[in-house]
């Protein structure tokens, strides 16, 4: 069996689709499909995350034709990084959502249990080949399966309300992906090549460049939901299935934001010193506070959450000036995907404690979640420390990642910055209390109706929930690890991912 | 959908400001695409330079299949997911017929889905060489199954739904199988060993093809079929 | 660029736009998902009349093959969408994206 | 790892795991929850005595793990870190026997002794803690596992105190980790050190510098109740008493506390902090905060408010030694971490037994007590006049240190706020001890409970607060001996003077 790291690249996008393709197949054996796949693809893709450390990137030439006439699958720090978060949340989400749509005699519920594997699948597998496509409009079909599998995954729940959030998220995802279609197309007409890295060798500060990173970045943006572009996020991540909330807002939302870092690194750097990297940043300032202002007004935990996420993509896009100022520099990327690492634990650990909730309560307003300590302690203590690293208090993966931004920020002296990140983590903390200030209260023993007949919540639940809380507090002391991953070979034209 | 007339086309405020956009957009993208360079050779000679080694005479064919196949495969996966997540929203189509007066337009097409499919097996052997592959056949297959629908000459039912999983992914299956089959044989992805490609791209495109126009057919169903059983 | 390339070109972007306009301007779902093909067909509009190499030279095929991914990509996108809109108008009576009320 | 290295991060986990174990029990097992709480308060006094033994012979304890590029995460095993860590062991161990006597019956003690446990972890962690990146995990790590101890009732009441609680302390963590951040951008990756880490940054920095120090002093004193940050503790006085006890004695009071002489010793050093002009800011909050705490006291009915205006008080003197840029006024305020620690808690015992006993928790209920209660009162009488400074309790020792500090720093006017300070703490203290044991009984206990036993209330309540009311008087009798309290203090002045 060839040892050699470039020779899987292709695996680690080939198993899960197949998983979802045989999931379809055959509806009965789709999880224990799912689940072997999910192992396989994790394991597969830690073992390369350690390869890439010890031995570098790796390219993986797609049919023998390299670049520019063919496509390459490259994987370096950023991707590598990106791939071992959604092996530990996807694993952690097949195994939650086995209990979570346990479908028992419903028949809907039997859909949906059906149907939730193969387009599951479908996403992981998008997001496998999403990190590693080196090439413009390969990129851009991948996006389009990573947003028909979320899309599709969003309405499972089925509800109205949930079919109007995923009709919205099917418009800004579609026209996201045309306009950075359409920025592909102007980087084809200026440039005559697709792969990244010849795009970044021939780069020029052209008005065409421009006008591709206008379109690129508008789509993306769309499809991350930055503020103000975000509307579509709250409802459609609030209203979802539990499990697919989590990996809406861990995983796929990082899809987007992955290119956009990739193509200002790689492709659009000649572009730095113009207002648009401020832009982004204004933008992001403005997602933090708008974010976290909405989260502390919402009455359902959900959509707390959600408006939660709307907020921490806010921190994700604060440092582009910083990061795009110095590429060589890699602290302020550093800082970025440390936070989009951690912001993706503890995100996916908080929507699956939010699951738990509504499946022992049947409601998950925050005025039913008195006493939750009492009721449901193994997710409580799951969502709180999920909410300490959303807070970014040490010692977390969140306090990690914020610790570096603000070093980032304050020896490049962006001050302004520095404030919003503590301020923002001071507001988080706020709307983290609304759910753990109540959790604490005394139970009255023939009190309230909707936290007295809490039912048990399934090992098969509660497990990955705690299992990924935790490793939102543990990561913190992981930090040195996940940046000597990140440091290979980004971005590629400087550090030689080639 | 009646009310989609009821739409009126008064220009509101906000759509003035909309339209003045749209419009800034457009004579911006415009002026900026005008100055790409026109005689860029982009990837064209490339292509066209080692069309030869690509097992295929048609240089679109040769970057669909072979330079890019990769993005092909993904887009088959685009395909039998959009099924996939048709079916998933949709758990009853109650396939919608309303039976023609005539016999005229059913016995017509008895008469033309033999020569369909026909047409469409000419336009998949035909993409080697000239514009044509599995995409156009499967577009006239699809084509085919909607006529059949449309003229309610045979509606899919229930145990239709299990034949046409098998040919959903068999286009899929055939794919990613073949280029997993390569990446063993040849230690990359899809990388058809030489002199043989025309023959590997022809079993793909022919599972492909099939998948494709089960797939057109099933996007016009727009739910799993299940005749009488429920309602949409 | 060359003249009728170019004339291709601006056709293609002013699709582009005009979809755009639509799927903003207009609720019902149906203009809106023909909105977003309108705006997919400028784009692949624009990319077409990238291929095309002058009178004595045959086009360039790389765009040709991308854009046959591309119209691919959208009818499976409009398929998606369609059947999403006709799912909510079965359950709530209407095509079009209304405010939600609490459920 | 070798034992050396492993020792600090050792100490820690012998309260951490039994901390995390705790919370998977059920609350009937309090066998077991008993056995792993004394286990590991045991463990932890023995290693901290091996440390104490290899300090003295020169040997280093650092457990050193890597954290980020540049800074790690360093548990180590000084002089000054022993001190507390002694101080937090010791109460810790007493506290448990009180918590479990305590909180008998009542509903969550897993949940209660979990975050118990994990509360003495942070602050051995923040007493161990090598460099400011580690003190920071464990100052915040503190103020969460406090929030559930402080809201524990599960009341409207003690829900609102527990948010203003976090209100305060997240601020203040908000401004530490800006002063922390900052701090590294100029100085680089720093660790504490005897006498300061930063002399070779100072020129040049001195406006920053001085910022930050600033920084420091907001953080902490929120934390360690500095007028005018102090409005939290009053409202923390929610908790049930063991918590109270170590809030106000060992944990969070003590950890601002703790911070302050670490930060001004061995990151600034008292030399640069004298050089930058900060520490007579801070001599006159410090002042100020002995002087506005005592006053607010004397109007307290409540017998736990009391006790906390007068911990915002004597908390203060911490840091007042630490202003008096001088050895005898360092002595004094490094003394009276201990010293303040020991005869709080013994106060706050004592108003937990009369509360869990006879239902008084007020002043004016306390007409007679001495009577009824006359160990848990004697205990209370010697942690009173402690608080005063009467001789030969520890108090007066460090008021002495104090006093003798400000001739020597020659800030004269530092020993009227003594006298009058201490003048103030008898107004708030005499009428009490009067009340309890010259006034009559004025008719029934507000709800009396009857432990049975023979003593004056369960054994379990009776023992901590004797036990520490003992040690108070002991810590003054004794303050000289060869190898105690001040022979320690000493060392430390010593290293941090670089004398």
């Amino acid at each position: 069996m060839p040892q050699d790291l470039a020779f899987w690249l292709p695996v680690v996008i080939a198993v899960p689709l197949m998983a979802a393709v045989l999931a379809f197949l055959l509806p009965r054996a789709a999880f224990p499909i799912s689940l072997g796949a999910a192992l396989i693809t994790s394991g597969l893709v830690c073992w390369a995350a350690l390869a890439a450390v010890n031995a570098g990137p790796a390219t993986h030439t797609v049919g023998g034709w390299s670049a520019p006439l063919g496509i390459d699958l490259v994987l370096d720090g950023l991707s590598g990084l990106l791939l071992v978060l959604t092996a530990i949340i996807g694993l952690a989400i097949t195994v939650y959502a086995h209990g979570y749509f346990q479908p028992g005699d419903d028949l809907v519920k039997q859909h949906q249990y059906n149907f939730f594997w193969p387009l599951w699948m479908f996403l992981w597998a998008s997001l496998n080949a999403l990190f590693l496509s080196a090439d413009v409009f390969n990129l851009y079909v991948t996006l389009e399966l990573l947003g028909f599998s979320a899309v599709a995954l969003t309405a499972l729940a089925g509800k109205p309300t949930v079919l109007k959030a995923a009709m919205r998220y099917l418009m800004v995802s579609l026209s996201g992906s045309l306009f950075y279609l359409m920025g592909v197309v102007f980087l084809y007409a200026q440039f005559g090549t697709l792969d990244i890295r010849l795009l970044s060798a021939a780069s020029a500060e052209t008005p065409t460049l421009l006008a591709s990173a206008a379109l690129i970045t508008t789509g993306l943006i769309m499809k991350s939901a930055l503020f103000p572009l975000h509307f579509w996020l709250p409802p459609a991540h609030a209203n979802a299935a539990a499990p697919v909330s989590a990996l809406l807002s861990a995983l796929v939302v990082k899809g987007s934001l992955y290119i956009v870092l990739r193509l200002w690194l790689e492709v659009f750097y000649p572009l730095a010193d113009t207002v648009a990297p401020q832009v982004l940043s204004v933008l992001g300032v403005g997602a933090v506070l708008w974010g976290s202002l909405q989260a502390m007004q919402q009455p359902r935990l959900k959509l707390l959450i959600a408006y939660s996420t709307v907020a921490q993509l806010g921190y994700m896009f604060l440092l582009m000036p910083i990061l795009l100022k110095n590429r060589d520099d890699s602290t302020a990327l550093a800082a970025t995907m440390s936070f989009v690492f951690a912001h993706a634990v503890a995100k996916a650990a908080a929507f699956l404690s939010a699951g738990s909730i509504l499946h022992a309560l049947k409601d998950d307003r925050l005025t039913a979640l008195s006493g939750l300590m009492k009721k449901m302690p193994v997710t409580t203590a799951a969502f709180a420390m999920a909410g300490i690293s959303l807070i970014a208090l040490p010692p977390s993966a969140g306090f990690l990642a914020k610790y570096q931004m603000l070093q980032s920020a304050l020896t490049n002296g962006y001050w302004g910055l520095v404030f919003v990140v503590i301020g923002g983590g001071l507001l988080a903390a706020v709307y983290i209390m609304r759910v753990l200030g109540p959790a604490f209260k005394k139970v009255e023993p023939y009190g309230a109706e909707s936290t007295s007949k809490a039912v048990h919540v399934p090992l098969v639940m509660s497990i990955p929930t705690l299992a990924l809380a935790l490793l939102a507090i543990v990561i913190s002391f992981m930090g040195v690890y996940l940046l000597e991953l990140l440091a290979v070979g980004t971005p590629w034209v400087l550090k030689g991912g080639l | 959908m009646p009310d989609f007339y009821d739409d009126d086309a008064r220009l509101t405020r906000p759509r003035i400001v909309a339209l003045a956009l749209s419009a800034a957009l457009v004579a911006l993208l415009s002026l900026i695409i005008l100055t790409a360079p026109g005689d860029l050779e982009r990837l064209n000679l490339v292509a066209r330079e080692r069309l030869t080694e690509s097992g295929v005479a048609n240089p679109v064919t040769a970057v669909l299949l072979n330079f890019r196949g990769y993005d092909t495969l993904l887009e088959v996966a685009v395909l039998l997911l959009a099924v996939i997540g048709i079916w998933s929203m949709a758990r009853y189509a109650r396939v919608w017929i309303k039976v023609p007066d005539t016999p005229v337009l059913a016995a017509f097409v008895r008469l033309v889905l033999p020569l369909m499919v026909l047409v469409s097996g000419y336009l998949l052997w035909l993409g080697a060489d000239a514009p044509g592959g599995a995409f156009q056949g499967g577009a006239v297959l699809g084509g085919m199954g909607i006529l059949w629908i449309a003229a309610a000459v045979w509606l899919p039912d229930f145990q239709f739904q299990r034949f046409a999983r098998v040919m959903l992914v068999l286009g899929l299956i055939a794919f990613v199988g073949a280029s997993t089959l390569l990446l063993a044989l040849e230690g990359s992805f899809m990388e058809y060993p030489a002199g043989e490609a025309k023959n590997w791209i022809l079993v793909i495109e022919s599972a492909a093809m099939i998948s494709i126009g089960m797939t057109l057919m099933m996007l016009f169903v727009g739910g799993i079929p299940r005749l009488n059983e429920g309602t949409v | 660029m060359n003249d009728s390339a170019a004339l291709y070109a601006v056709a293609g972007v002013i699709l582009f736009g005009m979809g755009i306009y639509a799927l903003v301007a207009y609720p019902h779902l149906l203009r809106k998902i023909l909105g977003m093909n309108v705006m997919g067909i400028g784009v692949f509009a624009v990319f077409v009349a990238l291929a095309y190499r002058g009178p004595d030279q045959p086009p360039d095929p790389v765009p040709h093959a991308l854009v046959i991914t591309g119209i691919v990509v959208a009818v499976c996108a409009t398929g998606l969408g369609l059947t999403l809109a006709t799912r909510l108008k079965a359950l709530t009576g209407v095509a079009q994206l209304t405010p939600d009320q609490e459920d | 790892m070798t034992w050396e290295n492993s020792l600090p991060l050792l100490i820690v986990l012998t309260s951490l795991v039994p901390g995390v174990v705790i919370f998977f029990l059920k609350e009937s097992t309090v066998g077991v929850r008993t056995t792993l709480n004394m286990f590991g308060a045991v463990a932890k006094l023995v290693l901290i005595a091996v440390m104490i033994n290899g300090l003295l012979n020169e040997t280093t304890y650092e457990t050193r793990l890597p954290f980020l590029p540049g800074i790690d995460f360093v548990l180590r095993a000084d002089t000054l870190s022993i001190l507390f860590c002694i101080l937090s062991a010791v109460l810790w161990l007493v506290t448990t026997i009180y918590a479990i006597g305590y909180l008998e019956h009542s509903p969550n003690r897993s949940r209660f002794f979990g975050f118990f446990s994990l509360c003495v972890s942070s602050t051995m962690g923040i007493a161990l803690a090598g460099n400011l990146m580690t003190f920071l995990i464990f100052y915040e790590l503190l103020t969460i596992c406090t929030y559930p101890l402080v809201v524990h009732k599960g009341d409207e009441k003690a829900l609102r105190g527990g948010r203003t609680y976090l209100i305060y302390t997240l601020v203040g963590g908000g401004a530490l980790l800006l002063a922390v951040i900052w701090m590294y951008a100029i100085a680089g990756p720093i660790e504490f050190r005897d006498g300061g880490a930063i002399d070779a940054i100072v020129e040049g920095a001195r406006g920053p510098l001085t910022v930050i120090y600033f920084l420091f002093i907001a953080a902490f004193g929120v934390k360690s109740a500095i007028v005018p940050l102090h409005g939290w503790l009053p409202r923390a006085m929610v908790a049930p008493a063991p918590v109270s006890a170590l809030l106000h004695a060992v944990a969070v009071v003590k950890a601002g506390a703790f911070g302050i002489v670490r930060v001004t010793y061995d990151l600034f050093g008292i030399d640069v902090a004298n050089d930058l002009g900060v520490l007579t800011p801070l001599m006159i909050a410090t002042s100020l905060t002995i002087i506005v705490g005592s006053v607010l006291a004397i109007f307290q009915d409540d017998i736990k408010k009391r006790l906390a205006y007068s911990t915002v008080s004597q908390v203060s003197y911490i840091a007042l030694g630490v202003a008096l840029f001088g050895p005898l006024g360092s002595i004094g305020g490094i003394m009276h971490l201990v010293h303040q620690g020991v005869m709080k808690i013994t106060l706050f015992f004592g108003a937990g037994s009369f509360d869990e006993t006879l239902g008084v928790t007020k002043i004016s209920q306390m007409d007679g007590i001495g009577r009824r209660m006359p160990l848990t009162m004697a205990a209370f009488t010697v942690g009173a006049l402690g608080m005063i400074g009467v001789p030969p309790t520890a108090g007066f020792i460090t008021k002495w240190f104090l006093g003798t500090g400000a001739i020597e720093a020659n800030s004269h006017w530092v020993i009227g706020v003594l006298i009058l300070s201490s003048l103030l703490n008898a107004g708030y203290f005499l009428p009490i001890l009067y009340r309890a044991w010259f006034k009559p009984q004025k008719g029934d206990w507000p709800s009396e409970h009857d432990f049975g036993g023979r003593f004056e209330t369960f054994w379990m309540l009776l023992l901590p607060p004797v036990v520490t009311g003992v040690f108070s008087i002991l810590l003054g009798l004794f303050a000289n001996l060869p190898v105690g309290l001040l022979y320690w203090v000493r060392l430390i002045v010593l290293r941090e003077y670089e004398l």
